[in-house]
């Protein structure tokens, strides 16, 4: 957290991930089904970073592009899917057949990786939860363990704290210290933001202080824990965000399909990663009118009042 | 006896609505599920919140939701939380009443395998995971199951137990602590099955119209119990079926 | 939470304390600083209740009259103080000297009592804390226990879950259903409601559900988990409500005058306790004019947007 | 050597000003600390933020708080959070770099005691308790005490030992694994003391203008270990003055 006290941390995301996205690193790149920053994750593909340990609850399309690519030796996760639509094939490929190249799997239920982020952002050496007991879960994953309630009701399970070397995560706007304000699905974002070692986060707007601390409640992740602000709309898509633009289902269906074949994959990642400079240039081929249609007509929260108490 | 035709599903959704009666609180994944617990808001239970993993309580979909992350179901509902606080507020502290749940396998007593097919290090395919069920699965306070029955489905062993049911039967699950009471009902595409007995096995409860008793035990991997006496469990009604195709799920996505 | 389906759960605060608190409770009041339901606690004087088990973190000035009332016979607390002022007299004389009568205290320190609201709220079997470790505290209250981090990192405390029978709290506004939203100090006032086996929320303003749902992310509470709805404007006075009214500070130091004696405290409760039907009345006899006086200027939190997403 | 003169009080609102110089944050209560902080921000700490137990990050009242729960530390702050998540995510996760303290009672080590005069089942005067200051002294990375030297305060042993500091000195409080590095300096009226010894024992370290290190020891209740060189305090600059009076406390109610 050498970055704190910065007082604009505006990086590009090129910058962002050279400076803190390195090989064998622990990388987080979180939101649940919504706000899943498919534009670090492809520059972390043309940066052609590799032997990553990539963590995630639901890896979702971003890790199976980015395992597709061979980016990552490891995945930390706690559902394995295409959310509504169907599997991943990219994952299983690397896990049933060693494609692109061998993938080491440590698995969670959802409490249970929620848990690890929560005892790391709180500097607990566990968290407990009602869960695992009676499951082969317990047999799969050693780290998971068993405990005696000291008040003696009996069994808990536990799980370590989970400290990634970087958590990257978007949302809807944040002032250039990286103060951030995030509504929707609040996920486990603020519990991974203060596990991890290093922070980047990504926005829809760059909003002055001053719109921060109109609404306190709101700021979900402080300036304190982050270290670069990217500022990349449409950085979630194919995913949404909230208010913003919905989820790109198109996407997901056709991702389902093309999935299916390596080769195909590979084509793929030619055509919109590799092959274009950054994200900006992945919102051009795009077309504006592309995300114009995922707009959602406005809908908004009325004001409360905090009072100038002076 | 139809009077109308209708569809596998359109029955399961019907059958999964109407044992939701007077239920307050439900959790709930995307599909099926999510357009019985709909229905029911329509027709059983008035009062019924929808809780969904992501951290929604409460949702009113303006659509039928893309995932259980779905913004539509932030908008508009009661209550929107982390999904720390949705596990251990709603969740673990025992506020969801029925949880709805399928899986890839389900065995006798009602454990669920959504995990592996095959060896786990070394599967033959591998499955989603755990999500929240296991959690869901120990902690809701019933459980109700939502699956077609297949014979590769209700397996005499499974290759995987991730979500914790009956466990090896009797008082075994309590005998371990798990705070909820376990599977109650299995909503299948040709049956209803519970476990109302001592053993806490499944049970051959009522048929649908048209299906026989041997239609189900094909489909089902060991011998399957039968309940004292089997009833048969009436057709959806014109009314069940216009909520269902006006209402609830007007596009047919999950018919 | 038996009512937890009712629609309507509007009450008199008269028949919420005559149906939800009772002889031998274990009750809390709760709310940091702010947000204190004094008009709870007055009603529960004129009640006559007895030997209740009082819990909150900091007992505050409505604590030192229930207690000196003769209305509790324990007390679980973590910081015994009146706030930015001094002691709370009531209380130390039934520590020190017994009057009216004797007073059990079971002590923690903030951290330890949020972690046992916590846990009682997720039904966990303790809540783990870095914290007493070195200090007397844990020889004082053998309910805080040291147990071993099965990770093998050393020791750690662990606090029990907490309960209470009845959990009163207060807010800006709620609807008829008892779904609450609060903004300003957090507090504890989630992790007690959740922990609670009956809720009474004691609001300044009654909403429609409408506007509740206008805001998912500012709902504190379900009404889910509430039995009662109180609506009683400045029910937290001479505490504050954020964004509403001031602290009444001139209260606060009249206070640590008045109550150095026992009689001047009882006379005192006979004027503006026994001696009036409500908190109508109070307010009633304080006069509008004295409220308006602390009334902030307003200061309105931006919008947000959450999209019509259909 | 008074150019200008100031109280007891402006001069401890001055040093413990400049000895946040360059911290980023730092966790205050109400009163001389609060003043301390925001004269800090003016002068050597610009880029400090207060941190409240009562839940709130990087407040900017717009006027002297009357308690840490006052409304006017939550307009306008940077985050305002749950209690809970202020003393595990900011506190507990190592986040507070300066914590300021006080205390009825302290000893050689930097131990506080906030709890009871007397025996803890039978006090002669109850004090407050801990509040947050246990885990404040265990989890904050350096601890500064502020407190009037007064012999009954500087005691050779604590009553009750409500918030750990270098209990009984050397390696004590590493060996028993508490994360924050404990008690730093004791900013006094007259003097400040710090613990840079390998017994981690307070001792003289700088004596304020005017003042005999005698003075000192006839308000400490044990034999005051000396610093090797002894320094002197610069009485308040005129800047430092200008702005409590005029800036951080204009009501002077803590002057």
């Amino acid at each position: 957290m050498n970055n704190s006290a910065k007082a604009n941390k505006l990086v590009s995301m090129q910058d962002a991930i050279a400076t803190y996205v390195s090989d064998n690193f622990s990388v987080a790149i979180e939101g649940f089904t919504g706000f899943i920053c498919f534009a670090a994750g492809h520059e972390i593909i043309r940066q052609r970073r590799r032997n990553l340990t990539l963590i995630r609850m639901t890896p979702d399309l971003i890790y199976d592009q980015m395992i597709a690519a061979g980016t990552a030796s490891k995945l930390i996760f706690s559902y394995m899917g295409n959310p509504g639509v169907g599997s991943l094939y990219c994952i299983r490929r690397a896990v049933e057949k060693a494609i692109p190249c061998p993938l080491e799997l440590e698995e969670y239920s959802h409490y249970g990786l929620v848990g690890r982020y929560a005892a790391g952002a709180s500097r607990l050496p566990f968290f407990a939860l009602r869960s695992y007991i009676g499951s082969d879960m317990l047999a799969a994953n050693p780290l998971i363990k068993l405990i005696d309630d000291p008040y003696g009701t009996g069994k808990i399970a536990v799980v370590p704290p989970l400290n990634p070397d970087v958590a990257i995560l978007h949302a809807q706007r944040a002032d250039a210290k990286g103060n951030t304000q995030l509504w929707g699905l609040l996920g486990m974002q603020k519990e991974i933001a203060f596990a991890a070692k290093h922070v980047i986060v990504v926005i829809e707007e760059l909003v002055d202080e001053s719109m921060i601390r109109a609404d306190p409640n709101r700021t979900l992740i402080p300036g304190l824990i982050v270290d670069a602000v990217v500022h990349e709309p449409y950085g979630a898509h194919p995913s949404y965000v909230q208010g913003y633009y919905d989820r790109d289902n198109e996407s997901y269906l056709a991702w389902d399909k093309l999935s299916q074949d390596h080769a195909a994959v590979l084509a793929w990642l030619d055509e919109w990663v590799y092959g274009l400079e950054n994200h900006a240039a992945y919102v051009r081929k795009h077309g504006q009118a592309h995300f114009d249609k995922l707009k959602p007509e406005p809908l908004l929260a009325p004001s409360v009042d905090y009072g100038r108490h002076r | 006896m139809r009077e109308v035709a209708y569809s596998d599903s359109e029955m399961m959704i019907a059958v999964a609505a109407r044992v939701l009666k007077g239920a307050r609180t439900v959790f709930v994944g995307v599909g099926l599920p999510n357009i019985a617990c709909n229905l029911a808001r329509h027709t059983v239970a008035p009062d019924l919140e929808l809780i969904y993993e992501s951290g929604v309580y409460g949702a009113r979909p303006e659509r039928l939701p893309l995932s259980i992350g779905d913004p539509t179901l932030v908008s508009g509902a009661v209550s929107v939380v982390s999904m720390a606080d949705l596990f251990g507020l709603y969740l673990q502290r025992g506020l969801v009443e029925i949880a709805l749940l399928g899986g890839a396998q389900i065995d006798r007593y009602g454990n669920l395998n959504t995990t592996v097919i095959g060896d786990y290090s070394k599967p033959k395919t591998r499955l989603p995971g755990s999500g929240g069920a296991c959690e869901i699965a120990i902690n809701a306070q019933r459980t109700f199951m939502i699956m077609r029955l297949k014979r590769r489905a209700f397996v005499d062993k499974l290759d995987f137990l991730t979500s914790p049911g009956h466990l090896t039967g009797g008082d075994s699950r309590a005998r371990l602590g798990l705070p909820g009471g376990g599977p109650a009902l299995v909503i299948t595409d040709k049956a209803i099955l519970t476990f109302d007995n001592p053993q806490r096995e499944m049970q051959l409860s009522d048929l649908y119209p048209g299906v026989q008793a041997k239609d189900v035990q094909a489909e089902v991997g060991w011998p399957l119990r039968l309940a004292v006496t089997i009833g048969e469990t009436a057709a959806p009604t014109t009314e069940e079926l216009r909520l269902i195709r006006d209402e609830v799920d007007p596009q047919g996505m999950y018919r």
